[in-house]
């Protein structure tokens, strides 16, 4: 699975699943911390709608840890303050750069997280439709 | 959820930029040279753009003092002090000999400085020539040109109307012969301190986003006219009623009991010396 | 007059230290950060975008510690801000993947994907609700259980919450100019030093930072007359923003890391300009003036596209237009540090101006009479 | 022993500040310098004064034949970007680099513009021993009356320095360090002249 959406996963999913993939590499490796979770920054650029261009919202905090497992080093970013979760992102990263291969069996725990996401999802887009004006016309 | 002690407060990275603008600064004397003024934990136009350059400089072998309208125990400089002591811990001085940096708001010390001690003045509006145009692109190419001829008709038209200069403190000086600057609201009495001053003398406004210099041994002529020369506040006949000087600046207090206005010391440090020379132990002194 | 010993400032700077803590907990009750960052959403939101700053933790912490005043809160995280490192840089935000909780247009009755109330308090009558007074936390329960309740009754909504833009609609009319993606790196006023004429870049960071009331009186004055921008609002949205950052040596966006979502208002006003056609003649043409600002707080990113439109026409000379009038005076961190340092005593630039006032008065020649 | 990156880069500043103050006046940096020894692409001094001010925000431009070791070295340690001659804010020319190139890159660097000096290049050059006798004669802001400069200074580079600053406030600022640990510099505002017995007259 690509991080971009595994990341999505695990960050908007419930924790616990993080803690689930992190202890099971925890526990079979060796994991060196880089850097242990701390705050800081991420400047968030963004687009404008009226000329195209680029420019910049703000910061944003963030929690962010570095481990080494081998050779590879793994990430872990999360906005806000959430340090045991930015360590345990660190771990599944860099398990994931390592290709290690418990990662082949983490596929369908976070599929079904994800199905559990967008249902949460269609559930508050549906609740949110309710306070959109309908603008139905009367015809005979 | 605490974030790691950084000594002298600001980052290095911040440290940096700063840095560099003050070389450059030094380098075009009077010139003020933009700079991202960090945002510190005190007040903008309470002194973050001498606070900067102070955590720029500082090292552990310093010694600092700090005034504010000439008294070291001012609330103000000792916020400051306070500050810079919990992020580096180095000592802080009264004595003006002793101190290696000198963080300053509105005035330069009695005692001359020396070439060891560094004066970092704090700045409100560093623009000289605000005062008759408004717009910060304009001024900059007024500089860029030496266009000063509008500095020079504010003084003429004081002349017109009261027969003199009546600016009061933040009287425009040369620097070098090149830039008009803002010696930052030093009394007119203090203008001369800073021609061919043996310190350095670095000048920050953090709101503005300005730092600028006045290197050591560097030409400092208050703006004025030939038929009407540059003067300093006028103290003459007049002593500190503690200590007795006389040549320096003084404070105006209205005494109740008497009806009487006396005079004492506005550099509280001096003052505080020249007394316990004289052997007063106990010095006490209004502050505010 | 008193005299005060020497250790007079800190003794009295420790002292009132101490009453600010008393007068912080004298009431006797203590309200939590955490019923802060529950039930203050609107000022936390207020607090992080003046401050720049997205963090509603410590923002909440920063209103508690300030007794709920809004430019000690702000001021507090934006020092904050000052000892943090800067450890990364988003990957470009493209505005159309807001997930939507609010979008109203003022142009269109109904636009494509409708209009969308959201929560606002836009409908609510502004009396004040008594009731509120002895609201239990059995009855909110309640409220909370029969409304979830009725949510999950609901059939599912299509869509994935991201809705089209107004103003790409009308761009495929023909109406409004489109311009091609400029991925020009924007500056950044927090780290470098900014001159003026500013870039745009730098003009919507000021702004979408400046403080609400500042922003808010500039863009009405412009309404009013000191400005020749009247706009039409095009569209205003609320939702979250989704954040990336790139990995490195990451191949594409599926290479990324998601970090979270920030929650955004975001506003294009509509403002016809007069403008050269084809054939030399006048004619208008629509332009669009771009506000937004982090949180829900409609009012700072309506008045944000007003005066981002001002700001791209300098060519009127008034006030709204001049971008040093406007950039320079919107900050709450300066604006508010500036006004306040006159407390700070003045006593020396006060006997500098008394002697030459005195010296007026001796005689008009420059002589001690 | 490692270099401190909070108190001796401090101290190089402070030195580095004292210097560019007092022109011709020359510092000490020996004892931070000796921690830079894994330094072997250029002076430990020149590292400690690039470490001091280079960063992220700015750009650098390095001469010379061994230009490429130097250039990885500033750029692993500072995260600065390279550029050429005419845009790097700080240049420099390590020892050994040929005159012609050094004069052509003077001419070709920013000297800043009247409304803004300060987008000028910084130069960082390695240079003989700054002891001994002195060749030149330094006077303006930062020195009473005169000093004496112990910078060997060829006529070539101090006639294309005096051409690239005879504009005030345009110009360039000069730093110097030697090998062993010693720093010295020469803003835009100091004139510099020969002493008498000297060969060359400018």
């Amino acid at each position: 699975m690509k991080r971009r959406r595994m990341t999505e996963i695990l960050i908007e999913g419930n924790p616990e699943l993080a803690d689930r993939l992190a202890s099971e590499i925890r526990h079979h490796y060796p994991v060196r911390e880089l850097a242990a979770p701390r705050q800081g920054l991420t400047m968030i650029k963004m687009r404008e709608t009226a000329k195209q261009s680029l420019f910049y919202l703000g910061e944003v905090l963030v929690t962010e840890a570095k481990v080494e497992i081998g050779d590879h080093i793994g990430v872990g970013i999360v906005a806000g303050v959430r340090e045991k979760l930015a360590g345990d992102l660190a771990v599944i990263d860099a398990a994931c750069r390592a290709g290690l291969s418990e990662t082949a069996g983490w596929t369908a725990m976070l599929e079904a997280e994800e199905i559990r996401l967008a249902d949460r999802k269609r559930r508050e887009l549906a609740a949110l439709e309710k306070t959109k004006v309908q603008f139905d016309t009367m015809e005979e | 959820m605490k974030a790691e002690p950084q000594f002298a407060f600001l980052d290095e990275g911040s440290k940096k930029e700063i840095r560099r603008a003050s070389l450059k600064a030094v380098a075009i004397p009077g010139y003020q040279v933009p700079f991202a003024s960090r945002e510190m934990p005190m007040a903008r136009g309470w002194g973050t753009g001498g606070l900067q350059l102070t955590c720029s400089l500082v090292g552990k072998d310093d010694v600092l003092k700090v005034i504010d309208q000439g008294a070291d125990e001012s609330v103000n400089a000792v916020s400051i002090k306070k500050l810079v002591q919990a992020t580096t811990g180095i000592p802080v001085t009264e004595r003006t000999e002793e101190a290696t940096l000198i963080q300053s708001r509105h005035r330069i010390p009695e005692v001359p400085l020396t070439k060891d001690q560094i004066l970092v003045l704090q700045v409100p509006m560093p623009e000289p020539l605000r005062k008759y145009e408004k717009k910060e692109s304009v001024t900059k190419r007024l500089h860029a040109e030496s266009e000063y001829s509008g500095a020079w008709l504010m003084l003429f038209e004081q002349i017109m109307k009261y027969g003199r200069t009546t600016t009061g403190a933040d009287h425009p000086v040369l620097v070098n012969g090149r830039y008009v600057m803002a010696p930052s609201p030093i009394p007119r009495f203090d203008n001369p301190k800073m021609d061919h001053s043996e310190a350095l003398i670095l000048l920050g406004a953090g709101r503005e986003k300005k730092i600028y210099a006045v290197p050591p041994y560097t030409e400092i002529r208050s703006l004025a006219f030939e038929d009407h020369p540059f003067k300093g506040e006028d103290f003459s006949g007049k002593s500190c009623r503690f200590c007795g000087a006389t040549g320096v600046f003084l404070d105006e207090f209205y005494i109740e009991e008497t009806g009487m206005t006396e005079y004492q010391c506005n550099d509280t440090s001096h003052c505080a010396d020249r007394l316990e020379r004289q052997g007063e132990k106990e010095v006490q002194h209004a502050t505010i | 007059m008193g005299y005060v010993a020497v250790k007079g400032g800190t003794e009295a700077i420790e002292a009132s230290i101490d009453r600010l803590k008393y007068e912080r907990l004298k009431g006797g009750e203590q309200v939590e950060v955490s019923a802060i960052l529950s039930s203050m959403r609107l000022l936390i939101d207020q607090v992080m975008s003046e401050a720049s700053l997205y963090s509603p933790e410590l923002a909440a912490l920063a209103i508690k510690q300030a007794e709920g005043s809004m430019e000690e809160a702000v001021f507090l995280l934006r020092a904050h801000r000052s000892t943090l490192p800067r450890l990364y840089y988003s990957e470009t935000v493209e505005p159309e993947r807001m997930a939507v909780e609010r979008r109203i247009s003022a142009s269109f009755k109904d636009i494509p994907g409708g209009q969308l109330l959201g929560a606002t308090h836009d409908y609510t009558h502004r009396l004040i609700d008594f009731s509120l007074l002895e609201e239990q936390e059995e009855e909110r329960q309640q409220w909370l259980q029969q409304y979830e309740g009725e949510l999950s009754a609901l059939e599912d909504a299509a869509g994935d919450g991201t809705y089209p833009k107004v103003v790409e609609y009308l761009r495929n009319e023909g109406l409004f100019e489109t311009f091609e993606p400029d991925n020009t790196e924007p500056d950044d006023v927090t780290k470098n030093v900014f001159q003026f004429p500013a870039s745009r870049s730098e003009r919507l960071q000021i702004l979408t930072r400046g403080q609400t009331g500042a922003v808010t009186a500039l863009g009405y004055a412009s309404l009013r007359g000191y400005g020749q921008v009247h706009p039409t609002v095009g569209e205003v949205r609320v939702g979250y923003l989704p954040i990336t950052v790139p990995a490195h040596g990451g191949e594409d966006g599926d290479d990324s890391y998601y970090i979270g979502s920030v929650r955004a208002t975001e506003v294009e006003s509509f403002v016809p300009m007069p403008t050269k056609g084809p054939d030399g003649k006048q004619e208008l043409r629509f332009e669009i003036g771009y506000g937004i600002c982090y949180g829900q707080n409609e009012t700072k990113a309506i008045a944000m596209s007003i005066l981002d439109q001002c700001l791209e026409h300098p060519e009127s000379d008034a006030p709204s237009h001049d971008e040093e009038f406007v950039l320079l005076h919107v900050d709450t961190v300066e604006s508010t540090g500036f006004i306040s340092h006159l407390k700070m005593p003045h006593y020396v630039t006060f006997q500098s101006k008394l002697d030459s006032v005195r010296n007026t008065r001796k005689g008009r020649d420059g002589h001690e009479s | 022993m490692q270099i401190d990156s909070v108190h001796d880069i401090q101290k190089v500043y402070r030195e580095l500040l004292q210097c560019m103050a007092r022109p011709g006046r020359i510092a000490d940096i020996r004892e931070s310098a000796a921690k830079a020894d894994f330094v072997r692409e250029c002076h430990p001094a020149t590292f400690l004064v690039i470490q001091s001010v280079l960063d992220a925000e700015v750009t650098f431009h390095v001469l010379g034949d061994r230009s490429d070791a130097i250039r990885r070295k500033i750029a692993d340690y500072t995260f600065a970007a390279h550029a050429s001659a005419g845009e790097a804010d700080y240049i420099i020319a390590p020892a050994g680099t040929f005159e012609q190139e050094l004069l052509d890159a003077m001419r070709a660097c920013k000297a800043g513009t009247l409304e803004n000096p300060h987008q000028s290049a910084t130069w960082i050059i390695e240079s003989e021993a700054l002891e001994g006798t002195a060749e030149l004669k330094l006077s303006g802001p930062g020195i009473r009356d005169e000093a004496d400069a112990p910078i060997a200074l060829s006529e070539g580079l101090v006639s294309a320095r005096n051409m690239k600053t005879q504009e005030f406030p345009t110009g360039i600022d000069l730093i110097f360090t030697d090998g062993d640990g010693r720093i010295s510099c020469i803003p835009r505002t100091t004139a510099i002249s020969a002493k008498e017995e000297s060969a060359w007259v400018m």
